[in-house]
């Protein structure tokens, strides 16, 4: 038993850390909104060129072949930094599951994914719309029991508005085929849960980065503003507030990291490990940025002030693959009518 | 204890409910938009036009003389109706009551008629830059001049301020003088030389805030609301014992919930007995707020002192309000995302959001609660 | 509309909590918890001397033949008090009820209670155990729809355990019969809910008054005890927890006035107005119950101090006559699907 | 990262489960009653005689010198057994780091083995009436006399001082000392002269508390423990970066999670989908407890300082515990009122309800993680 990562991984993650906090700083993120893909020029083949998207490639198709424990950290700097690209959907979602089929859909587009040529979006049967589906160039699309992958050439998309101001949501017009099957019937059963499973704990790891980078915010901020003749961060009610939001991220922490390898290793607790991390990953945000909100005052009401950005990535994120509810429901059946 | 209206209450109901009905703008587009607004400002006219803009105002400034529990039900009736956000409403709910209560004769009909027929808006400036939930710390000044003051400062979190004719608020006029003391009430036409207005977005999107910089901008003397150097005393008390129940309406709530009954109606595979029991909490919150405002109109009318407890009211719309949005976007699930729409769900709780800060925080609030009702000490 | 109290209410009110001062005072109810029926020896006399127990006895009977409104701010009174006499079964269930159905049972009980020579005891189907069911005089049974009065030389009680040392709760045995039935069928359902509603009502009316006196406790508390070198009070978090727990306690006092109205009147909108009631006055003395132990600390964990018969009496009466989750539940029922 | 315990932790939890499921004593009375204590000191012997007391005690002390993971897996399995509250956790869980720690050989060999199998119980002294929250505020003095010194003054709040033999505290030793300066450290006989010990009542009735009266103590200089005039950074660095987790192990929370979904099971007809809803989260959060503790434990060995983060963990489980009993009672309903017995949800709910109290407050806490962890200013 030794829950920690190596050496090797949390360095990966202080990479990241850093090219995401020269390439992906509060100002670049506020340009990508106006972009019309929402991502940040440039940052992609930044990302590729660190190996970043080459991950959980096999080394075959051109990649490093890391799991789900490798990549958490990875997706955690990624809500930290609020990044907007769709690194979860194509590295920790599309990418094991393209390697797990293999096949034709494989050979095709892991070499480009490693090669930070092709990004992916992801469209389950039960969340509405698709973010990235008109800029993404593969599409992991859901009907049923079976999984595709369809290349973005072969969609309509209509696009849509979201809260957060760097996704681009877009309704997605179809039509399964032979060409496009990934899996049908109970291994696409079995595959669609794990798909599931990986994206609710890519949302989970980037919740935790966004609380912590909006708890870091907060404090910086009650640090310096002073009212009534001290720092705000000096009244109690500051502080408590704060506290508490930290207190359900360090116990939503741990679980994320544990349900990485319960994915990593389709362990039979899988379910019940995604569910948890989830759950509480959400929640936690949730907390950080209700305190965030509240701690800073109208200022992170408004577009003047990065955290508005971070603030918006949670609501969607903590609602994205199963919200808390979502999996505390899930959870309750396998407790207690399992 | 006699709980039936009165059957003129009855009829001033039925009046206002069939104004109401027949009038109200429906998908107006957000109040803070260039196309919005004057949308909004054309339905504050016809309010007016009909004599419903400021039911409880004095008949010559356009009111109809009405009693606090006669707003009470207009206001029911107004959400209920799904009227739309108040374009006025910094002007008619904050500066209105104040310039009733200290503006002279020359100043109450210059200014209040104007007001409420929304040819000229008001939005507040009371916050600075560095002074926000302590008030007293602002630093923006007020020269005496010849005939007038020159102002120089700036404010902040000013509501529609770029979408405003004029603003209000307090400018230090004795430079010797600390916190509470020495400071003066100024109304001040935004189109003076020497005022700059920058929009600020807020967190829908949408300009509902401005920054507004005074550099030696001439008011009149006639623009000073009340004494000078008094301006704290007149700022604190701006409305009056109903000012609980005016700064939000519980009519306003009672809509929401409605609302949010009738969300639950329709999506009832969304509704398992969690939100069921959710949904039944918040109905039961906005009814409680309704039966305290007709308390609350009881205890005005014998003579008590219920002015700290605006912020239990505050305190308790303010959570309720965002309570129920997060029960609302848990019904729409996935598809409250994207309603960015006026009126819609997730655009109206990134509204709501601001609640336990404006007006006041939560913190403070709680403060005034446990210090002038309870009688905590105060350090 | 005019959602007030009148003078003579309110002059009842005052005389009642000057009796309930002077008689049932904290070391008055410390020693009921000590004797077998729980009770303060020698109040429930002075009570029936000052009219209270023949409030709402009509006047033919010898009463004085007042309405739910009437007693709603004496409940408030026993609860502020936590007075232990069965004032609320007595008065506001049992009374109204059988002056209601008249006949017999009326004739027979209500002079007996206006005089003060009888308590009443209320088992109704939700609940498990009779609170007083041994030394009460008469208790009021439901069976299905049935009501039946019960005199108590007819029952066989044994006793259970209560987490509130000054209630004496009873297991009861006992046989309906065509002399005890106060009504059944349609009427008796209809009379049950009327009853259920009463209770539901009575409790609420005393739980506001707990939570009330539980807070005065508290403010004086925090006033006074000094910790790094101020009065507790002074701090922000000690402040907060007692402004939230007011805060909910404001709001839920007029929905119990309110529904005293409706259930006098019995209105249309009874069952809401009464679920609202007792919803949010149970959760409104349940958080001044939590504020109170937390900003006391120790002290208020002990029998040194008074709280914490107070704080059982608000777990116990939150339970009773449907917790604040069985209301909703009904309130949820007729907003939603009604 | 590797999740799977090693064969040799596999066998260490198999053991201790084969032992705790044949010999954990069922339906003892309460802890704190006449009753109930002699029996639960009867199981720590036979727990000690088996060397299951203190696990992570040298061997020399009755222990297996366990790591901390070890100890988890104990914990984990003698809570699932259903193993009452131990009798010695104030002598093996407070005061026991500590001597191992700063205590000399002698006090080592004469004090540990008899407080590990029960032979000598110690309670706590920690508060004082004047001084809870706010410990520094001691008033509490020792007297240097001949070999030793006088102690006079009052504990409270001491944990069954009724029934233990002997308690440890600080006492001011330098009368012009202030707050944290000045205090020593001792280890004190309750059958000595001069002590006075009278019972409190604690929420369930039972005589959970002791006041402890010293007029005049007389303590000999070997029980001293660490330096003179040093006890406020003896007793500060009592347990360690561990403490956060052996203050309450995750185990007891597991156990208490497992227990409520076997309640929740047996009572489906009580549990909506807001219960089941509550189930989850409780036993989510239990389970995020364990997962905290054994990524401390890699923490802990890779040398970082964990210290401030018991905060944290106190926090969390403090209200875990008080909400999954409340969720338990509303299973219970009308029930639950009369369940006064050991072991029962609502004896249980009491005493758990002093969580956010002792050992210091829930606000103490908050102000340890917002300022000693998240750097923000004291004052």
């Amino acid at each position: 038993m030794r829950f920690g990562f190596s050496e090797d991984q949390k360095l990966f993650q202080a990479t990241l850390a850093e090219l995401l906090t020269d390439e992906c700083h509060h100002e670049a993120l506020a340009a990508a909104w106006e972009t019309d893909a929402g991502w940040v020029p440039g940052l992609w083949e930044k990302l590729a060129a660190m190996g970043v998207t080459g991950m959980s490639v096999p080394e075959e198709h051109g990649g490093i072949g890391l799991d789900d424990t490798d990549l958490v950290l990875l997706l955690e700097e990624a809500g930290r930094a609020a990044c907007p690209e769709p690194l979860a959907e194509t590295v920790a979602i599309a990418t094991p599951l393209l390697a797990e089929v293999g096949g034709a859909h494989a050979d095709t587009w892991l070499p480009k994914i490693a090669g930070g040529e092709a990004r992916a979006a992801i469209g389950l049967e039960r969340e509405r719309f698709v973010a990235d589906a008109a800029a993404a160039d593969l599409l992991i699309l859901q009907r049923g029991d079976a999984l595709h992958a369809v290349p973005a050439s072969s969609v309509k998309t209509a696009a849509r508005d979201s809260v957060d101001g760097a996704r681009r949501l877009y309704a997605v017009e179809w039509t399964p085929s032979a060409d496009t099957l990934l899996a049908d019937g109970d291994t696409g059963h079995a595959l669609g849960n794990r798909v599931a499973n990986r994206a609710a704990l890519a949302a989970a790891a980037q919740l935790v980065g966004l609380g912590s980078e909006l708890i870091r915010l907060t404090v910086e901020y009650a640090k310096g503003r002073v009212q009534f003749g001290q720092p705000i961060g000096a009244f109690q009610a500051v502080k408590h507030h704060i506290a508490n939001a930290y207190t359900q991220l360090e116990l939503a922490r741990p679980t994320v990291y544990w349900a990485s390898n319960s994915v990593a290793k389709n362990t039979d607790s899988i379910d019940l490990d995604v569910s948890t991390a989830k759950a509480l990953a959400s929640d936690a945000a949730h907390a950080c940025f209700r305190a965030a909100l509240q701690c800073h005052g109208a200022i992170a009401y408004t577009y003047e002030y990065q955290a508005h950005m971070w603030m918006k990535r949670v609501l969607v994120l903590r609602e994205a693959y199963g919200s808390s509810a979502w999996h505390r429901r899930r959870a309750a059946r396998s407790l207690i009518d399992g | 204890m006699d709980l039936e209206y009165t059957p003129e209450q009855q009829s001033f109901r039925a009046e206002a409910r069939a104004f109401l009905e027949a009038h109200v703008p429906k998908n107006l587009p957000p109040l803070d938009t260039p196309e919005g607004f004057p949308l909004h400002v054309e339905w504050e006219q016809l309010l007016f036009d009909n004599r419903w803009a400021v039911v409880d105002w004095p008949e010559k400034y356009g009111g109809r003389d009405c009693s606090l529990l006669e707003w009470l039900i207009f206001e029911e009736e107004y959400y209920r109706a799904g009227g739309p956000q108040r374009a006025t409403q910094n002007g008619i709910f904050l500066l209105g009551p104040t310039l009733l209560k200290f503006g002279s004769e020359e100043q109450k009909d210059r200014i209040l008629t104007k007001m409420a027929r929304a040819e000229e808006l008001w939005c507040q400036g009371w916050s600075e830059p560095g002074a926000g939930s302590d008030l007293a710390a602002l630093t923006s000044r007020a020269d005496k001049v010849d005939g007038g003051f020159k102002l120089y400062g700036a404010k902040t979190w000013s509501t529609r301020g770029t979408f405003s004719h004029k603003t209000f608020g307090l400018f230090r006029t004795d430079p010797e003088s600390e916190r509470h003391r020495g400071l003066t009430y100024f109304l001040v036409d935004l189109q003076a030389e020497g005022i700059g207005v920058r929009p600020i977005n807020k967190l829908d999107g949408d300009e509902g805030f401005a920054e507004v910089y005074l550099d030696g901008v001439f008011v009149p003397d006639r623009d000073v609301l009340g004494e000078v150097g008094k301006g704290w005393n007149v700022a604190m008390a701006t409305t009056g014992p109903e000012r609980g129940l005016t700064l939000r309406s519980p009519g306003r709530f009672l809509a929401m919930a409605d609302r949010l009954v009738a969300l639950a109606k329709d999506r009832p595979d969304a509704c398992d007995d969690r939100i069921r029991d959710r949904v039944a909490d918040h109905w039961m919150k906005a009814e409680a707020f309704r039966q305290l405002g007709l308390w609350t109109d009881r205890r005005i009318a014998a003579g008590e002192d219920v002015g700290a407890e605006s912020s239990v009211m505050k305190l308790h719309w303010s959570h309720l309000d965002i309570d129920l949005h997060e029960t609302a976007l848990e019904i729409l699930g996935p598809d409250a995302e994207s309603e960015m729409k006026n009126g819609a769900w997730m655009k109206s709780y990134l509204f709501g959001l601001a609640n336990p800060i404006w007006g006041g925080t939560s913190e403070i609030q709680r403060n005034i609660v446990a210090e002038r009702i309870l009688g905590l000490p105060r350090k």
